[in-house]
């Protein structure tokens, strides 16, 4: 099986096939040979030659995954064609057009720095929201201009929840 | 008088751990929980449970007369309150005499002459407990001026500090007067948060502080002893992320000093039971200044306890039921040993300005093995709340030597695998990697000055593998799909099940 | 000579065990592995893994060229042996020599003197380390008449132990001469299926008997210190259950007498590294003979190193590579601090005769908290292979007396869960509990006297809570049924997706 | 619903009913109120009055289950009706009739202590398996002749293999 890896902000291309001692692994023209057993709660045993690896592997969204090597966190995407299209439909590659600012957990709005129509630079702090007796400020992801704003002071958020958009 | 059952008033690991020695003494316990709890780890240590209310602390673990009541119902004869929550209220330890039960800690005038920050500073003054300088008391309503010509007069930087504080919160460090002000609106809008009194006082900052606190403890004998030092200057925001003892820079004789000192202290407000004189030191000359008692057992008393191989919280059930100290400060001196370091597990996000998480965790691995403690106020399957403190658990090492403990601890950090929320583990493993952190040359500066070191992600080797194992997932998935048989992480979970049946229950 | 990479030629908890301190000393590791095997966890605590083999240990673990030739593949310099396997088989031990690898454990000729019980009855002899009476060889082909005589000449109740034995597999006590023949036949069959070699002697036994045994370690420059004793006398069928230190029995001056002769012992032999000396001590006189002497680390290790504070494996480590011991024997006996008891979990049915219940383990739950270390073989989802011995792993406890470390224990092993196979957690609880053993006042024959009030299951008042419990959730199964979600024990587990995983890959 | 429970030999009434805190319980004429939660990997959180309990359960077959409730092991049947007309009919409430002795679990038959037509008394050893390095005997479960025998010396059996069977 063919799939597209986004890691680190780059394309890799990664072909999975079963193969007689285990799997093989195409990375671009990388062949891995990789003997794989499953753990219980999503985790992998590898070994690929004689280097032994625990892989533990959170499923997240739209083939996001977090794969936990020994001790060092990766963060990436695997994507079949369909899921890749998508993907790129989506056009969130870059910071072009409208970028929303979401309530990352759930919390309470405790100060709005902006108004809409202000102009705001990359790393301004927006909206500044408690949680865990912590206060915690939402930044802006680029420059622009606040077009929406839906942030209450004293509003209880849920995560996801849309505080601001920046465009 | 005997104890024959405890109430424990508090929540999460300290709640678990205070379980866990009560049952060694085969005392019975019962554990309170808020509508956000009902499925805490907490609540199953116990042998009894009792609702105290919804999920906000100041509607459940912080309302006295709830808990009073529990007491009642439950038949417990005393209380032990664990730390934050009520463990520094005088007057909930009023209501408990009041009701006939035993407090376990302090008498509640000791906790109001060293509770309050302004008149422990005041009370240590007069028992010759050098002092930081700064303004004895709180800044008044329309006081802010004045306060600010004070800040000036001390000089900058100034510390802005919560009266009834605790913990950092309600901290604010200002450099310069042009943020005096902003920095005074966040402190007591903070200050009010966390302990619904919104007073604030000022304080010189020292430069280079390293922050490192005493233990101490007295039973109602007339007996009050030291059990050496806690070094807690690795510390974001003034909360503490690592604890160690001994210290790098507390030679024998300022352990010895340090130690009378924090005694004096004590007995200046005849204290009862664990208490913890905290000290700021000047990294450089080591003369040392009285913050604050906390009069309560501290998040981090398992360093005190791996080097002297006490069981403090026993120590505080035997001392409240009128117990004597078994030991006296020569055994102490005798016993203490090796190097212990103590690192705290929040559920946060150091890649996002260290953002709460709370969640579920969907598997808890812990570390064992040769010198390794967990104290853990959650386990696989557990809900970490939004409402609560964000951290989880302890992770403590022992060893003969400080290097050993270091290297046992990130042995450890590495066994340690929280999935389904961020946790601050690769973040804590950096901070043993630092440089300073190594030669214990550091103050509470450090992390703050190592930032970026700290949050900067390696590019590990291990990325190919990383890719392969991914893949090899993704295609036993869709092989599983295509066997018609999907597994969402939703379906495979006992949480999700749990989720489903309360939901159920709900619904009814 | 530095060591730079070290094979761990074994498996299960020790291997776990001995991977970690190699991680703290910054030093890889090569794990190896059966087919029975691959999802083990110490293959995933190494840094590499090599298969050596199919299941049974004869084909695979015991392999020496298998063994040689993994650590050539990987560039192994040194292979730590752990217990049992060929950690006692010098011909292993010449083969590393042979092949430029640094064994870590005795020179092969100490292991041949020591290794075989009726030559090391002989060295000790000439060391003038006292001896059970017993015929000092092994009985010959043919010989079982004279054998028989001989029996009688010392008198009943007799032993008869595997030459090349240990772990108490191959020995069998005989009260009556009519069952001489059959204990020999039995002894001897589970010599050779054990140790591949069936020659089995003869040995008074010694009533009201304790095992307790002297923890030696020498390095490579003359010296050789007593790590304090183990007391080792609760066994079942001559297989140790829990262990403590110190033993209830032995005073300073015995403990000192008994180091004396046993680092005696190991000098007579040149001896290298950790080993153990075990003693028969009579309960009443307290007179001690020598029984054997286990040149390797014994499974029972953490005790000693609870109570003094050192990583043993460690000090193998640094003295295999030529370092001095960094203690003296003053220091020992200044360190020994406190009380420390080993409980080993093994995956056997009590109420069936001990039955090894091999399996899947669908949850394990550790116990945590003040005290408690684990060293497991196992986690969640971890297959108990049929090949090999059932311990899966060990729960020790340290406190400040034996009292409270008997509490502590049984705290702990109340928290310790395995669901999926049965374990003997709920028999060790019920060990603790007996006087005998509270009171410290026990001999080997202990649990077989105990036998009826340790097996006898209590009725307990929660009965109908486990009624209510299985109703309520066989309730939410019908009720999910209905909602056509299925879910049986196989889809729910991680494990099962992992058994259909590996079945894939067979198939392929 | 209404269950049949069997433990320790005895039948039980139980009726689980949701109610509005939680289930109603009635065991027999006793009925508790109980608040239930599910936690990760077959496990309860009971709380009863006041009492808190955690119940590990380890289903098994046909209404078999095993709960752990605190650190007390209690084996028992849960039955609805079908379930339990079956188990009736299965008949094994005695040991009358054919017996059959299996083997426990995997391992290798080292000696086979009786031959078909043999008179054993109820106790007594028919078979030697080895497993584990340990070798355990299996008994026979009532008195009475080996009407069968299926359990060869040297063999290899896999766990529930029929080695012999008592009648």
């Amino acid at each position: 099986m063919r799939y597209t890896a986004i890691i680190g902000g780059e394309e890799r291309i990664v072909e999975a096939t079963p193969a007689a001692s285990g799997h093989r692994v195409a990375i671009g023209d990388q062949v891995l040979e990789i003997d794989a057993v499953h753990l219980q709660g999503y985790a992998l045993s590898l070994i690929v030659g004689t280097r032994s690896y625990r892989c533990d592997i959170e499923p997240g969204k739209d083939g996001r995954v977090t794969v936990l090597v020994g001790d060092h966190i990766h963060q990436l995407e695997i994507l079949d064609e369909r899921k890749l299209r998508m993907r790129r439909a989506s056009g969130k590659f870059s910071l072009e057009g409208p970028q929303r600012v979401d309530a990352p957990m759930p919390g309470k709005v405790v100060r709005v720095l902006v108004k809409v129509g202000d102009e705001v630079q990359e790393g301004q702090g927006l909206v500044v929201v408690e949680a865990m007796k912590m206060e915690n400020e939402l930044k802006s992801p680029k420059a622009g201009k606040i077009t929406e704003l839906r942030a209450v002071e004293g509003a209880a958020v849920e995560s996801g929840a849309k505080l601001a958009v920046v465009t | 008088m005997a104890i024959r059952k405890i109430l424990i008033a508090n929540r999460g690991e300290i709640a678990v751990r205070v379980a866990r020695t009560c049952k060694e003494m085969g005392i019975p316990t019962v554990a309170i929980y808020s509508d956000a709890d009902r499925s805490a780890l907490h609540v199953r240590s116990c042998d009894e449970a009792v609702r105290v209310g919804p999920p906000p602390s100041r509607e459940s673990y912080l309302v006295i007369d709830a808990v009073i009541a529990a007491c009642k119902e439950t038949g417990a004869d005393a209380v032990h309150p664990g730390y934050g929550f009520l463990s520094e209220n005088a007057q909930f330890a009023r209501a408990c005499a009041k009701a006939g039960i035993t407090f376990i800690g302090p008498p509640p005038e000791a906790m109001e002459e060293m509770g309050e920050k302004t008149r422990a500073r005041r009370k240590a003054t007069e028992a010759g407990v050098p002092v930081v300088p700064g303004l004895k008391e709180p800044i008044p309503q329309g006081g802010e001026a004045a306060a600010k010509d004070f800040a000036r007069s001390i000089g900058y930087p100034i510390m802005l500090k919560a009266a009834a504080g605790g913990g950092g919160k309600g901290m604010r460090l200002v450099a310069d007067p042009k943020d005096f002000d902003s920095g005074l609106a966040t402190a007591q809008r903070e200050a009010l948060g966390a302990f619904g009194d919104g007073r604030v006082y000022i304080e010189k900052a020292i430069s280079r502080p390293r922050h490192i606190e005493i233990q101490v403890f007295a039973d109602s004998h007339g007996n009050c002893i030291w059990l050496g030092e806690r070094e807690c200057s690795v510390q974001r925001r003034h909360q503490k992320v690592i604890e160690e003892t001994p210290s790098a820079i507390v030679t024998p004789e300022l352990r010895a000093e340090m130690g009378r000192v924090a005694v004096n202290a004590a007995k200046a407000v005849r204290y009862l039971g664990a208490g913890t004189c905290e000290f700021l030191v000047d990294g450089n000359t080591r003369t040392f200044y009285f913050l604050e008692m906390n009069t309560r057992l501290q998040v981090e008393h398992p360093v005190t306890e791996l080097c002297t191989g006490l069981d403090l919280v026993r120590w505080q059930i035997e001392v409240a039921a009128g117990g004597r100290l078994p030991w006296t400060q020569d055994e102490v001196i005798k016993n203490l040993r090796g190097h212990a370091i103590e690192a705290r597990l929040y559920a946060e996000d150091p890649s996002k300005n260290f953002l709460p998480s709370p969640g579920t965790i969907l598997d808890l691995r812990l570390a064992d093995g040769p010198g390794v403690r967990n104290d853990c106020g959650v386990e696989s399957g557990s809900e970490v709340p939004r409402y609560y403190d964000p951290m989880i658990g302890k992770l403590a090492v022992w060893a003969r030597t400080r290097d050993e403990a270091i290297a046992r601890l990130g042995r450890a950090l590495r066994e340690t695998v929280v999935k389904g929320i961020t946790t601050n583990t690769a973040y804590l493993r950096r901070v043993l990697d630092l440089e300073e952190f190594r030669k214990g040359d550091y103050d509470t500066g450090l992390l703050e000055r190592a930032k970026d070191r700290l949050l900067h992600r390696e590019r590990t080797g291990d990325e190919e593998i990383a890719l392969a194992a991914a893949a090899i997932w993704q295609l036993e998935q869709d092989q599983r799909a295509a066997l018609r048989q999907p597994v969402s992480a939703e379906e495979e979970s006992g949480w999700a099940r749990a989720g489903r049946l309360q939901a159920l229950r709900r619904s009814r």
